[in-house]
């Protein structure tokens, strides 16, 4: 207890260096505007793009989509996981691991090549979503898989069986507000997921966030540094936002 | 409030029994305490009677009318679970009136029961707290109040105190006892733990192996096991192996050890004889023992309060033979250990039982 | 206890339909040598391609790379912020998010135009493997995070402490073969993730494994699918040695 | 094998203080309990005498040597925790021989020692075990003999009971003893448990508040507490609320009740009488209160076994003032609930102390 060894600090100095100098460095070149000028060229003529907005509503309307399908697939699946098949949990694990271990370009090598469907889905990013639940899946199965540990589900819903409410009612009165900070922790991890995410959108050609700030990356670099500062500043309001929803449960006690 | 009757009930997983058609009688307003080691089935009985858990044979009859094939919403049982399950999303009046809520009484009825239970329970000062902010003792005593809101039938409590410190949990079977006294339901409490058992219930219900070895009351159970595990798991008991003859038991270095004249008819049998250690009374050895009384060593004396209980070694017997004798601590001094000394009883207090009668008689 | 839920059984046959079925058309499609007649072409033509056997080797010299700094740096820094600075903790669960929180696209966008450094290092792929560590960073601290917490690493210290050991010795006879399972695990997670990463290696132009896949994909389906599929059996022969090591310690308590 | 004397020891932690300039001398062989409730500074003080924790004033001296300023690997202590500490990776063989290994001692030495130890706490046949393969109990008898392997001259043990079961616990409380016998290593055990406490020590020391409230053998810690805490802390005992009077004690109601002649130099003062259950003898009233004695309802009567214990009423005095009496089992019918009776006790049997007499005199 009495010392914090040198070596814990060297390692957590050059993290920390790693992370704030290229984020100070990004933050003051996307201000520069050459000639030893600094204002906000780059983030004026980043706005003006014309294709900043659409694809900025297609990644959140993808956001949207997969945080939807996790609360209303993923949850309910895991709550009767948990309450009548145990046993079936290193299944769940195992599928919840997949996305990760299995490189996503081999995913979406052999996918782009294979997978056919009706116009109205392949035509629409929205056929992103199912692979983006997917990416998102190891995330939000965690978050979730804590939540509902954190809870005895068994014990609960015995509970409120022995006090005579139906399944239903535990879990609209009991389960769901308890799990809350799970599911919204789930949610702003899978949103962050599918913000962020470059890879899939790349190779099947649609106009993500990402795809754009790749784009804008290749011929206007100052625009770049621009993009990803607001990109960092979006994706640690989310993550602050998870740390709060956590931390205010824990001391309020609002549902925990 | 209700008599509850289970007959025939038996349940096996993957062809181990676990209970092996149990009958269970209880009368109303009685406490029960399921009282075993873990694994002897007493938790999967009180499942069934609270209908998680279908037994695969047998019924289970509440105030006359047969549950069996109920759903646990259904039954009008209250339970009280050993882990804390008070819904941590609700304060503790919110958890009281969850019962009196889905069963859909008005809001004021509700408030008013689940006020009236928290004052049972002695927590109508915390009524606003949520669990977390509750001890483990106060979160099952709003349990208990949350589960006597339905106005069960039966209250049903699975280990309640076994998750609890020493101290909150003698307090805590005081006050269930209190509380089942006042309300008049009649009361299942599963525990491991004999000196709760012994102290809470009306009658135990000593289980092992999926069976029911013994039900009877306290004093019965501590003072006339029906058999020996329930001689050895009740309370510290020293153990005498022997052969009965007449009304008395031979030891193997030929001692003739006087007993009940109930032994009698197990006359050539061989036979464990049970001694509760404030039965035996010891003294320093002066040369000769005298009839009935047997030659021992001190090996240990352990100081507790007002009580030194003395471990005894048996030279001249097998093994497995083993005497405790209790005494006031005044008189500990002259038994330190290594002393010899004889040991001897009034004939009346050795339970003797045959070695053959595992099972309950 | 006594039924699995519709929806359960609904989620997980979906679940595993997403999974199997688009690996049994990759897998087929692979052996397709068009005309009806299947065989082993197109991973004979993939084997035979020159940059194959050169992207591979970067992928894996980066993957150890990156094992390397997982364990000479995390682990001994986990340690000891274990031991001495367990208010830390928060700094390294933190720091260990952030790389699953930026995307990755932000990050390398930013990166890409303000790295500047010796010709030796950037002038390399190696130059990867500072992003790469970051990368694995989320997986290799829980896993290493999970084996730490299930050994009670102070009470181990402090029992070798008054039987007269130093720490040196304790760290090399107690806690690194007690942890080596999750160890194991964390360095293989880690190798997984840099043999399938892709937005990095691409923007910054270094032909790894995973661009190779990609450039397959754009103009040979069939050996895309074959590349595909033996990527999925490397990657799921790791995935099965991290349950085996864990595994194996449950059971026979190597070092559990 | 060595004594220990901590002098002065205190520490602080930010502003909070929880040992307050203590004293403490053990001698040879001996074996202290240090006991008290959690927080009251018993585990810091183990710590500081292992050198885990550096005391802001004081010295610690071990056989005559300051101790105070070595590590904890310099000392030649062994210890024994509460949460399972065996090392994971090794048998239970390789644990015990791990202190003689980094010492540099032959490996046949190693061996030999280790299974010498291992024989000493019954584990012979398990050395190849590996930890997770062992039970709890199995796993503080292999940390005992590891602490022991390094011939400690003083052996820690922090509640190293606490995490097992009843059963086990009351098992390897004598095995600790009798280990401590045959080694006569200086030893001091952390507990909160007061049964362990007085059942294993040779000294009791309690505490309370970062204090020494009193150093004593069990016998006298039990008869003759030092203040009305450790009377309160330690066994269970009925409190009447009085003021001294010559020998005597006078109550609220006027009542003038007989106590020990020790009593006559408090005359005038505040005092608490502190009575045993098993010095309170009942009698079923039969119209008047005889003079010494007082009247009182029983309130409960809970089954102990052989005993029966009978918690009193008492409606002519103040709340907290309470009794209870013990009573052999057989009487026990006499004495229902609700039942009026009258308590009497020899003048011997209470314990007086002065309410102002917070502290250890």
């Amino acid at each position: 207890m009495r010392r914090f060894g040198l070596a814990g600090w060297t390692v957590l100095g050059l993290a920390g260096l790693y992370f704030i100098v290229p984020l100070l460095m990004t933050v003051s070149f996307s201000l520069w505007q050459g000639h030893g000028n600094y204002g906000f060229d780059a983030y004026r003529s980043l706005l003006a793009r014309p294709n900043l907005l659409p694809s900025l509503i297609v990644s959140i309307e993808l956001g949207l989509a997969t945080c939807a399908a996790i609360v209303l697939l993923l949850a309910p699946a895991m709550i009767f996981m948990h309450l009548y098949a145990p046993k079936l949990r290193p299944v769940f694990e195992f599928i919840a691991a997949l996305p990760f271990v299995v490189p996503a370009i081999a995913l979406v090598a052999g996918l782009s090549v294979l997978f056919t469907g009706p116009d109205w889905l392949i035509g629409t990013p929205f056929y992103l979503t199912i692979p983006y639940f997917f990416l998102a899946l190891p995330y939000a199965y965690r978050a979730i898989d804590v939540g509902i540990r954190a809870i005895d589900l068994t014990t609960l819903t015995e509970a409120g069986q022995s006090l005579g409410a139906s399944l239903g009612q535990i879990i609209r009165m009991v389960v769901l507000p308890s799990l809350r900070p799970a599911l919204i922790g789930s949610m702003l991890l899978s949103f962050a997921v599918v913000m962020g995410e470059f890879t899939f959108a790349n190779v099947l050609l649609f106009h993500t966030f990402a795809v754009l700030i790749n784009e804008v990356g290749q011929n206007a670099p100052t625009e770049a540094a621009a993009l990803s500062t607001l990109s960092f500043l979006i994706t640690w309001g989310a993550m602050l936002g998870v740390l709060m929803v956590g931390r205010g449960n824990a001391q309020l006690g609002g549902a925990r | 409030m209700a008599t509850v009757e289970a007959r025939g009930v038996s349940k096996s997983y993957q062809g181990r029994t676990v209970l092996a058609s149990l009958d269970l009688d209880m009368g109303e307003a009685e406490l029960i305490c399921l009282l075993g080691p873990s694994g002897c089935g007493k938790t999967t009985l009180l499942r069934i009677i609270a209908g998680f858990i279908t037994p695969d044979t047998g019924t289970v009859h509440v105030g006359g009318r047969d549950v069996t094939a109920l759903p646990p919403a259904a039954r009008k049982m209250g339970m009280v679970f050993q882990a804390y399950s008070l819904f941590p999303n609700m304060t503790a009046l919110d958890n009281v009136r969850f019962g009196p809520r889905v069963a859909g009484q008005a809001k004021t009825e509700q408030v008013k029961r689940a006020g009236e239970l928290l004052d049972l329970v002695g927590l109508a000062q915390h009524r606003d707290k949520y669990p977390h902010q509750m001890s483990g003792g106060q979160q099952q005593r709003v349990a208990l109040a949350r589960a006597l809101a339905v106005r069960p039938d039966v209250l049903l409590l699975d280990e309640p105190l076994s998750a609890l410190d020493a101290k909150v949990r003698l307090q805590l079977r005081e006050e269930i006892r209190r509380i089942q006294r006042e309300t008049k339901v009649t009361t299942v409490l599963v525990t491991h733990d004999q000196e709760e058992a012994l102290s809470i219930s009306d009658r135990v219900a000593v289980m092992n192996g999926g069976k029911l070895l013994q039900v009877a009351t306290p004093s019965v159970i501590y003072r006339q096991p029906a058999d020996a595990f329930v001689a050895r798991f009740i309370g510290l008991a020293g153990i005498l192996p022997g052969v009965a003859e007449g009304a008395a038991v031979r030891m193997s270095n030929g001692t003739i050890l006087p007993a009940d004249a109930a032994v009698a008819h197990q006359s050539g049998r061989s036979v464990e004889m049970f001694l509760r250690p404030e039965h035996v009374r010891l003294q320093r050895m002066n040369g000769h023992v005298p009839p009935g009384a047997l030659a021992a060593d001190v090996q240990e004396a352990t100081f507790l309060g007002s009580l030194t209980r003395v471990r005894l070694r048996l030279p001249e017997l097998p093994d497995h033979a083993g005497l405790w004798a209790d005494m006031p601590s005044e008189h500990a001094a002259d038994f330190a250990p290594g002393q010899r000394v004889t040991a001897h009883w009034h004939e009346t207090s050795p339970h003797v039982i045959a070695v053959e009668a595992a099972q309950a008689s």
